[in-house]
């Protein structure tokens, strides 16, 4: 091959590789490559059985209720179109209240009820000053910014 | 024609080369001289393009080696400190990975008649890593028989060598030169050349 | 006009011009810290959900962009020093190394004191805290690898090469709350939208610029130790130390 | 260009086989590690389950990791990376074939083993095939990326940990994402996106790496 | 005599501490391996909680396996080892000297480093420390019984797979009483029994090992 | 006093030495001659006591020296092929570490003067691998001037040596010897040696 060809055979090359992986890319954020799941989801079967795996969404609003042993917790996750019931013993995060973001950890049974072994706050990208969030509550008459998280 | 122009090369803290300039011809050997140390090996390997200059070009048929790499190893081989023979290899082994980096493409019948010519018949299914310094190093040197290269750049080849090969070796230079190639060495040994192609540098003292 | 480039990219006339530009970032970079910081944990109101413990954005958000941007850079310069053989690019990218690795590290600190708190747990492996702790492995692996070279100019090669491959984590890490959902928030401030009250941001973007500012100083400090060090021998050098003498 | 390719692929080969033990041996290192974490963490089967993929993913990973610092140090010792260098080849394809044959004679094996430490750990045999895959796709990356650390640490002191440090922050991605596919096979969910994932480093990998690798190994050899 | 152990140690630490970065860097390593095992596994606390133990000395395991091929193969290639072993003082004093510089650069540092680990994987503060006391036991072990396969396999091909093969076999009764004093000391059992073995491993490698060494190598030099 | 009676070695099925015997006696020089391949770097570690014989035995001071491996390698000096300098440390340290080896125990100012005599003044603190092969071989040679050995077991010596290095090695031979030292030498170049003390041997030819 003459050095030319040989140039061009090799830029053609790095420009087919460079197409497959952007295709490869591409087609994988179709898929599903999550750090938790969906009320929604669990809904669709998408998530696993039997195994443990993370639960994401909102406290539902008024659902959340305490055992007298004062460390076990039942509340309802969801993502305004489904929703879950979690059940957790343990010390929950500072930032947790109804209508926060939360993941949890844990398992589904049969029944659809999940028993969470871990949770956490997940907190959105809003930040601003209390009396801000009142008056915009007032004027809104709802949380600020609380869809974000669902999306 | 190889040109070396304005050469420094800077190493540790040593000013090892401080604008060196030659030009080798065809038909010439340029003997490098210079006591231990003083830069032979490193100016040896600024010109194989395996160390880089701190300044300085080396160009080869008037073109910058760098641009031309490919083309300029084609024409180039090198023999350093190291033979370059793997131990694990036999020795017919390690000839036929050589023919092909070389691009020499010869005949298996002339590796084997180039491994007799250095007095290593009889060991051609030897593993390299067992033969002795000597052996080893004239496994390497089987190259120059093998090798079209128009330029040699050899590094003490006469280091381990008994009597016998050393004259084997001197000879095969000659005839290199008589066919117009070109040829740099260094040595310390004093070495039966004809002394009318050969010219020589001395590199400084440190 | 193009002369002057050429002439500050040779190393004994940047050493110089980086000594007289230190204090023109050192010192903005005090002063809107101090400013930032002040502002930032005592001015502002708390945030309507996490009280006080999101202040620590005003550490974390600068830091963890620094870290970002500051790997980016090393390996720009790495590129560049490697196709135009420059030695002073290569340099750059060496003197880059620690204050992005200090603030990787420091992202990565005040970002588990923070999830404490708000997550309710130091550490998660979601994937934006993962790519940033890879982030932090490769600044010790550049580090490393330019330590254990004697030769600085086989050094800064060697270690520049890793640089540019190592720089496809970097998207990565920023995309990662996008691509992923992860624990980690996403981004609260992009080019088009703000979810931060306005004082917020604007104390947050302070704090970014005194981060720029003090990594630009601190880096033209350890350029001019790198370049006494590399050129040590060189003419300039030698006069410099008998002047001051 | 092909016939140096399959010269540098074929004395690599012979290298890496001229003893069956040592064919074997990397099979061996891989067993023994898979085997020692039931011994270490104790021999519950469903906690084994659990863990199977990671663990053979994480000992193929070492395996390949072992091997790496051998890849080019036993050439630089003794001149033959010196003649590579500057034949009159490319170097990026003698190199290319020096992965190939670091793949061969140890990501392969292992990839050819591993059903067999899937049935160890009690993985599903759907899921042992998803790994078998995983690893397929997933161990050429690590031998590229691997060289670049390898060519890049030639002959410094500390290599094999260094090399470590440099190659594993590469590996995490990989790692996870060959994992990570077995863990959602057995639970049932779609694995497309990460095999997508996986291919898509392995494709700019064998694009990229042999370039880097030959510059790194021209910097080493100063 | 102690002379001679006292050169041999301080020219071995030089060697492996030369800079700051290298000491750190087993440490770096150990902490990578540490921090894969979450990425491949899966997050689940109670999981990596089970696990830790086991992984930690996996982790310790590897690193000095890693080092180990370096222990003399350095020495050797450049001919040190020859006049180690023609000089006029006992091998087994010179080797015994390596042996303790290998477990003070990677073991040592290991085992300071394994709280941190400890608490990365949720153990309790008081098993953290039945965990640092095995390690200080069982790393030694580790060096000197790696120091005769790597002494085994000096010269040969294919050394750091070979070593691995050898001395695997080896290190896994350490492993196993090492990581099973800390689940039983974590169960609130009595973990006398596995410390009081492997007290008698570590004594009966320091009595035994630097022979074989010294004879491994004197047969590897020829 | 060396004696060596009835030496068989065979390596790869080639048969080295066939019984060979000789005495060396305090003031007398051996050079080993041969071609390359010959046997003479086997026979020097089989007296060195790093290759074992197919058969025969090495006495020192009548004893064999398998018997006494401790005090007859406090009498040995051994130079192989390797210099066994290591790469990672500066000189200093190097010759630090070969004092305590050859328990020659020698202050810190003669191993600089060593150093200087051997040309390496300026290198002490630069790492050995930072050097050019003389001078690293160099570095090698500086035991000779450190050790107390009687007998001096040398391979190749001067290989790689410039010709000063050379001429230098050749006197600390000649002093040596007229000390009452004994040496075993192999090597290919002709060497400036007066010749009253030297004895001869010619290994086989392959
Ligand atoms: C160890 C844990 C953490 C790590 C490694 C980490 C890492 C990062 C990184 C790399 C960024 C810059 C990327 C970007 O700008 O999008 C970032 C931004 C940010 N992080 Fe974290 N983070 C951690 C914990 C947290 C926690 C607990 C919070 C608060 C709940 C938090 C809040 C933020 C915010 C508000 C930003 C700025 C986002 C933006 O406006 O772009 N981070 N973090
Ligand atoms: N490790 C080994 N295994 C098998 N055979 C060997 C080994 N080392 C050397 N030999 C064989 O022994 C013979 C003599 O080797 P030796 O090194 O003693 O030669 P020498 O006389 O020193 O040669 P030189 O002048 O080249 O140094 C050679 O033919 C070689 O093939
Ligand atoms: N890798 C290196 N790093 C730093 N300095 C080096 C390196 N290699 C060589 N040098 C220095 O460069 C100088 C010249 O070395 P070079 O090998 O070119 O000498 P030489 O003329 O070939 O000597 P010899 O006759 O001993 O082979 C020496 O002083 C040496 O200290
Ligand atoms: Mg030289
Ligand atoms: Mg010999």
């Amino acid at each position: 091959m003459k050095p030319r060809q040989k140039r061009m055979t090799i830029i053609l090359g790095g420009l087919a590789g460079l197409g497959i992986v952007i295709a490869l890319v591409l087609n994988a954020f179709q898929g599903n490559l999550v750090f938790f799941f969906s009320p929604s989801q669990i809904a669709a079967n998408e998530a696993p059985e039997g195994r443990s795996f993370r639960l994401g969404g909102l406290v539902e609003e008024g659902s959340l209720r305490r055992e007298d042993d004062g460390l076990t917790v039942h509340f309802y996750v969801t993502d305004t179109a489904q929703r879950v019931p979690v059940t957790y013993t343990g010390i929950l995060p500072d930032l947790f209240t109804e209508g926060q973001g939360v993941v949890a950890q844990g398992k589904l049974d049969g029944s659809g009820h999940f028993t969470a072994s871990e949770v956490l706050a997940k907190h959105d990208e809003t930040y601003m000053a209390p009396e801000v969030a009142e008056a915009l509550e007032l004027a809104k008459g709802e949380m600020p910014a609380s869809s974000s998280l669902v999306q | 024609m190889l040109q070396v122009s304005g050469l420094f090369c800077e190493r540790g803290d040593r000013q090892l080369l401080n604008g060196l300039s030659f030009t080798l011809k065809p038909g010439q050997l340029l003997h490098v001289r210079g006591a231990n140390g003083a830069g032979k090996t490193s100016l040896l390997r600024i010109i194989a393009g395996l160390l880089l200059p701190t300044a300085g070009d080396v160009l080869w048929q008037g073109k910058p080696t760098q641009q031309q790499r490919e083309d300029y190893h084609g024409d180039l081989l090198y023999l350093g400190h190291l033979d370059g023979v793997k131990g694990d290899l036999s020795c017919i082994e390690n000839l036929r990975i050589d023919n092909e980096l070389l691009g020499a493409e010869i005949s298996e019948a002339s590796m084997m008649a180039a491994l007799e010519k250095l007095g290593l018949s009889g060991f051609e299914e030897v593993f390299a890593k067992q033969l002795s310094q000597g052996q080893h190093r004239r496994v390497g040197l089987c190259r120059l028989l093998m090798s079209q290269a128009k330029l040699w750049v050899l590094d003490e080849p006469f280091n381990a060598l008994d009597v016998k090969a050393v004259g084997l070796l001197a000879g095969l230079i000659e005839v290199h030169l008589e066919r117009g190639g070109m040829a740099l060495l260094t040595t310390h040994q004093d070495v039966p050349l004809s002394t009318e192609r050969v010219s020589e540098i001395t590199l400084g003292q440190v | 006009m193009n002369i002057n480039w050429f002439k500050y990219a040779s190393p004994a006339s940047f050493y110089p011009l980086a000594g007289k530009m230190i204090p023109w970032f050192a010192v903005p970079a005090v002063i809107l810290a101090v400013i930032g910081l002040i502002m930032g944990l005592f001015i502002l109101p708390p945030d309507f959900k996490q009280g006080e413990s999101y202040r620590i954005i005003f550490i974390h958000v600068p830091a963890a962009w620094m870290s970002m941007v500051i790997y980016l850079a090393m390996a720009f310069w790495a590129i560049i020093g490697m196709v135009w053989n420059s030695r002073l690019s290569s340099m750059m990218a060496t003197a880059l190394a620690p204050t992005g690795a200090i603030f990787c590290f420091l992202a990565l600190w005040t970002g588990a004191l923070w999830g404490k708190p708000t997550w309710g747990t130091y550490w998660v492996w979601d994937a934006r805290l993962t790519t940033q702790l890879i982030l932090l492995f490769m600044y010790f692996g550049y580090m490393a690898l330019h330590a254990a070279i004697e030769d600085p100019r086989r050094a800064a090669r060697a270690s520049g090469l890793l640089a540019v491959v190592g720089a496809f984590n970097v998207p990565i890490i920023y995309f990662s709350v996008q691509w992923w959902n992860t624990l980690h928030q996403g981004a609260s401030i992009t080019p088009t939208k703000s979810e931060m009250a306005a004082s917020m941001a604007s104390v947050m973007l302070i704090m970014a610029i005194a981060a720029w500012l003090y990594s630009i100083a601190v880096t033209l400090k350890r350029v001019r130790c790198e370049i006494l060090d590399r050129e040590r021998h060189a003419a300039w050098v030698a006069e410099l130390s008998t002047e001051a003498k | 260009m092909l016939a140096i390719f399959h010269t540098i692929l074929a004395r690599e080969l012979t290298l890496g086989l001229r003893r069956k033990a040592d064919v074997l041996m990397t099979l061996f290192f891989c067993v023994i590690v898979a085997s020692m974490f039931p011994l270490a963490v104790g021999p519950e089967p469903a906690l084994l389950k659990t863990m199977g993929a990671g663990i053979i993913w994480v000992a193929a990973l070492l395996a390949s990791l072992l091997s790496l610092e051998r890849l080019f140090s036993a050439d630089y010792i003794d001149g033959t990376l010196e003649q590579m260098i500057i034949s009159r080849h490319p170097l990026a394809l003698i190199v290319f074939a020096k992965v190939v044959a670091h793949w061969l004679t140890t990501g392969l094996p292992l990839v050819l083993i591993s059903p067999l430490l899937a049935l160890q750990y009690g993985l599903e045999v759907q899921d042992g095939l998803v790994l078998v895959a995983t690893l397929l796709i997933g161990t050429p990356i690590l031998s590229l990326l691997g060289a670049v650390g390898a060519a890049l640490t030639l002959g410094l002191r500390g290599g094999g940990v260094l090399i470590s440090l440099l190659v594993l922050p590469l590996f995490v991605p990989v790692l996870i994402f060959g994992a990570a596919a077995v863990d959602d096979a057995a639970a049932g969910l779609v694995i497309e996106g990460h095999f997508s994932l996986l291919g898509a480093m392995l494709v700019s990998a064998l694009i990229l790496t042999p370039w880097a690798v030959a510059s790194a190994l021209r910097i080493s050899i100063e």
